[in-house]
């Protein structure tokens, strides 16, 4: 294969990878998108296993082995409700292979053509400590990630003195060393970098409330891609390049939709000490009041009776993983002539797009499943909406209250419609650690139980 | 007349001996100029330039802005799925390192790396088809 | 003996032709190999070759056809306008010719080349902005 | 300036050309966004300016002088109405500085650095006679589109025996010439290769319809921006491919656009034969129909005591130059408090956008004027449709009658709106030649009068 042959192989990836995402610009789409971007991973394989200098295929079979078996068998495995902890611990994979990428070139630079061990080209040695330290951040920050998503540490955030001075001197030093390095190329100072990226990885992200995680675990996802632009850079290699930019600006638009659909900014979510375990801050002073509560029955009746009913899933939905009993519900309901449909904020559950996946998985068609902006303006004309395990994406605090930690929070306006049924275990508050007024709303019954539990139980009652 | 003759001969084989090295010289010239030449074609047919790498980058980030946002917000769990096992693409640095010649510290680093990323990428991949096959339009039950 | 010099001497002096044949041939080579590495390492540094200009223009077709398609409805005229004049581009070719040493028939090519671009760009962005200023918002009359 | 230097000069210069055209994705930017163009040029000509090759000023500042002032003195001076074919003659323009650079290129290759007289780069000299065949077609055919829409010639379809087969072969004589020129680069090959793409571009745009040079004109715009890519290749320039790049998408999307409104395909405009001088082909069957006429007192009448009107705009409302008064009758209108908006169809008028310039030109907020598909299902609340210079836009038949030429386009559904008012001057069709069944229909009353003057004395009338 000719040099100018390689280059329109990667470049063809390259499309292929654009044409994957461009897919996801709708379901009918998406499928025949996901296949590019498998194609353009061939080629790109492909075309690197045909370089000249690639002569011995055994610990790339391996390699490919064993990573492809556990990618595979953990893929298939893993529950739904669980991605968001399994996208932080891939990205926690895409860094440390780009820290390895990095220690590889330092050490045998012939074989990327960037020069000789210990006399890197200046400007490779840039790219490639961009790439080491970008690499390492996201692998400890996505391990963080991980950790307080799977609650094999507390979600709540860490946080000792001077950090942020701390913090600005690891980053200081890492900038240091990533100069000496063009200079010293030194084993040493090589592996310093590494650490201290490592540790300011780490560091970043602890002081980081657990339900902060997603915005972190999107900008990490976008971190990995600019990794893969340095190491692209490094080997003069376009494909990824391309890929990694790709992926980059995928990651920071979604943490920027995130973020603004909390109504925060980035940099409240990265000084961190936010959004703890939900429920810690529960502000008693209202429980006293008085929320109505009902039974299975009456909420059967209600719906039984609405002409229209808009279903609004939360977080709490997806911990019960309830949505295959909801999509039942609204099947008995449709049988008897009710229209339903969905509201998804958002911002809704603890992942983008996370409620989406979570109804399709459950077959509901996705054409009955609306953004906020396109439902908002039906509440009024719904005769009942069922909030199951969402609580700040419906709180109208957001809108009243300018001081709240939500304030200027988009919501869904579930309280313009007829009854509002709240289904939840308790009256405490969600991920933001602020009370729901709605809770006490005279057209409001709280379904007080487990989502799933009690929605079965509703559709008993209407079977 | 002797002396002549000798004179002349040294002279002639001087002359010839210069000539030789001169040559000799001209040839290494030629041969480290084919080389440079060899090299700097090597460059422009095989990888990229700086320049024009940089250009590429600038331009995937307007592609890469413009296609993210294009996509429908009730995907953007597959996005995150999807974007993770593409920018496994640097599985083929690792690929370089571990198919290298000899067997060394560095191809071991390659290994892992390609270890790592093909987690990634078949993990990635597969994730993402599981989450898409969901989508279905109209109701079937 | 004096064939014998007479002989010797034109050996050498042929020996000497021949080196300096030699001599310049590698010279030339030497010269050959020289120019084509500077051409190519013009091509690295300044210019850059057929495949990156390629990848760029594949790039540019999803830039456009991303960044059109995002230009609201309303505002087609000034589109057709704007991308009139910076078509126009093409006088950076122009430029080239016209600003060239010899005043020859490619100058007077490359003048009219410059004199239409020229048309143009000042034509071009001069009716954009008239069109541009007329959208306003709230009403003012 | 170093030739890295150089490169990221021409890289800004793409950059904000490509943010120019962003800009123009909201009125609020689009101002901003025009600058951005100003300035890339300005980079783009500077850098090339401060190329060593680039020795003598006089001929450039004297080109750069009289070109910029004529451009300047013919931008100010031109009507608003007239942009079409002010569009189409700057296209022309383009092309031909293509075929003077390419020209150039050939006579003295040194110049770009692609070789010598008589010995080009084989790649070379294939962009470079791309970039001159697809400039010379450009350059020929918009002259021929400038020609019909300024009416300078006869706007019908001129055909002739075996057009298709004639352009055929001269298409193949251009293919021929072309790979010919890679191995014999005389000036005969040049000159006849430039003589037959002249000659295509001529014969490619006579036998269309002089109402389908929008179309066209559109089209040619692409070309000229591929024939920017080729010399772009040529130079090894990237800020010409992606202009290049950019251009040619947008002529082609907006092709794309207009044939998509007018339903009909690519093809069939290309092959020409339709759309000839508007009101030739009137069916005068109809004419015996009973159209109900009224005068302005009675539109006056109707509208003042209307509480929604919504204004349709057309072609005829262009040529009248009426969208003054039409901004004048709504104001009297809104001052008794009447509700006015403005419904735009794709195609209406004879170029894209061309309605909301016209109406931007009156004064008109652009937030009062909508598009098709946000104002199409208001017309059923509307009391009063005052469709003013339109009718092909308006039609029905487009839905009913599946052989009628409009088949299939999109309409604006006017007659969904309580009373329909039409000024035009006569019963005779629009562009397409259709009768409109809606001049006979109950709740229709026709103005029949020029649209400015009719305009003008309701606005007399309501004062
Ligand atoms: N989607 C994202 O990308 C993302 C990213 C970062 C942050 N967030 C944040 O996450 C929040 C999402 O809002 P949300 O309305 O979906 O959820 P939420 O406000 O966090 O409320 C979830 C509710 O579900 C209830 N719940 C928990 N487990 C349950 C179970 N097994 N059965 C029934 N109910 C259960 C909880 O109440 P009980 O304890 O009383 O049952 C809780 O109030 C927002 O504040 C958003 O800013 C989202
Ligand atoms: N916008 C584009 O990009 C584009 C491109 C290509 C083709 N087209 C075509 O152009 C047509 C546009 O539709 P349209 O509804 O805007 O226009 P139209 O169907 O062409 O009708 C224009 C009407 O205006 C009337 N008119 C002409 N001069 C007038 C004057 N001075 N005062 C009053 N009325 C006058 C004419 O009727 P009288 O003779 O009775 O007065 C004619 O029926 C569509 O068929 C479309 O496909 C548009």
């Amino acid at each position: 294969m000719s040099a100018e042959m390689t280059g329109f192989a990667y470049l063809i990836a390259s499309v292929l990878f654009i044409l994957a995402l461009r897919g996801l610009s709708s379901p009918d789409t998406a499928r025949m998108g996901s296949r590019y971007g498998i194609i353009g991973m061939t080629i790109a394989v492909g075309t690197t296993l045909l370089d000249p200098s690639v002569v011995s295929f055994e610990l790339i079979m391996l390699g490919i082995l064993i990573g492809g078996t556990i990618g595979t068998v953990v893929a298939r495995k893993i529950e739904m409700t669980a991605l968001p902890q399994l996208v932080a611990a891939f990205h926690s994979l895409v860094g440390l292979a780009a820290v390895f990428v990095a220690t590889a070139a330092f050490y045998n630079p012939e074989a990327y053509g960037i020069g000789e061990r210990g006399d890197i080209k200046i400007a490779s040695v840039i790219e490639m400590s961009l790439g080491l330290a970008i690499g390492a951040i996201t692998f400890s920050g996505s391990i963080i990630a991980f950790a307080k998503l799977q609650g094999l540490m507390s979600g709540n955030p860490i946080t000792f003195p001077m950090q942020h001075l701390v913090n600005g001197l690891i980053g200081l030093a890492i900038v240091v060393f990533v100069i000496m390095l063009t200079s010293v190329q030194s084993a040493g100072v090589f592996w310093t970098l590494a650490a201290l990226s490592f540790a300011i990885g780490f560091l970043l992200i602890i002081p980081i409330g657990g339900a902060d995680m997603p915005v972190v675990v999107s900008m990490l996802n976008s971190y990995s891609g600019w990794a893969a632009c340095g190491i692209g850079f490094t080997l003069a290699n376009p494909a990824l390049i391309v890929t990694g930019a790709l992926v980059g600006s995928s990651g920071a638009i979604l943490s920027y939709i995130m973020c603004k659909g909390m109504n925060r900014s980035m940099i409240s979510v990265l000084l961190g000490g936010f959004g703890g375990d939900p429920g810690k801050s529960v502000n008693v002073s209202m429980l006293n009041q008085n929320a109505k509560s009902g039974a299975a029955d009456d909420a059967a009746f209600l719906m039984r009776n609405a002409s229209k009913v808009i279903i609004v899933p939360g977080y709490g939905m997806a911990v019960a993983q309830a949505q295959h009993a909801v999509r039942e519900m609204a099947d008995l309901l449709k049988a008897e002539g009710v229209d339903v449909s969905y509201a998804i904020h958002p911002v809704a559950g603890r992942m983008p797009g996370h409620m989406n996946v979570l109804m399709a998985e459950a077959n509901v068609p996705y054409d009955e499943v609306f953004e906020m902006e396109e439902i908002n303006h039906e509440f009024s004309t719904a005769d009942v909406a069922y909030v199951i395990g969402a609580n700040d994406t419906t709180n109208p605090v957001a809108k009243t209250d300018p001081s709240s930690p939500i304030a200027g929070m988009p919501i869904l306006d579930v309280d313009k419609s007829g009854t509002i049924l709240f289904v939840k275990r308790s009256l405490s508050p969600g991920y933001a650690g602020v009370d729901n007024p709605l809770f006490y709303a005279d057209n409001t019954m709280m379904l007080f139980g487990d989502a799933k539990i009690m929605t079965e139980k509703i559709a008993q009652a209407l079977a | 007349m002797d002396m002549d003759v000798t004179s002349l001969q040294d002279q002639a084989s001087k002359v010839a001996t210069d000539a030789a090295n001169l040559f000799e010289e001209a040839q290494k010239l030629a041969n480290q100029a084919t080389h440079l030449a060899d090299m700097a074609v090597a460059g422009v047919d095989g990888s990229m330039d700086f320049l024009s790498l940089f250009t590429v980058f600038v331009l995937s980030c307007f592609v890469g802005f413009y296609v993210v946002w294009s996509v429908t917000p009730a995907l953007h769990s597959p996005l995150m799925a999807v974007t993770n096992a593409i920018s496994s693409v640097i599985i083929v640095g690792g690929l370089l390192a571990a198919g290298h010649m000899d067997m060394d510290f560095s191809a071991v680093m390659g290994f892992m790396a390609v270890t790592l990323a093909s987690v990634n990428i078949f993990g990635g991949f597969i994730v993402t088809q599981r989450m898409l096959v969901m989508y279905k339009k109209k109701n079937r039950g």
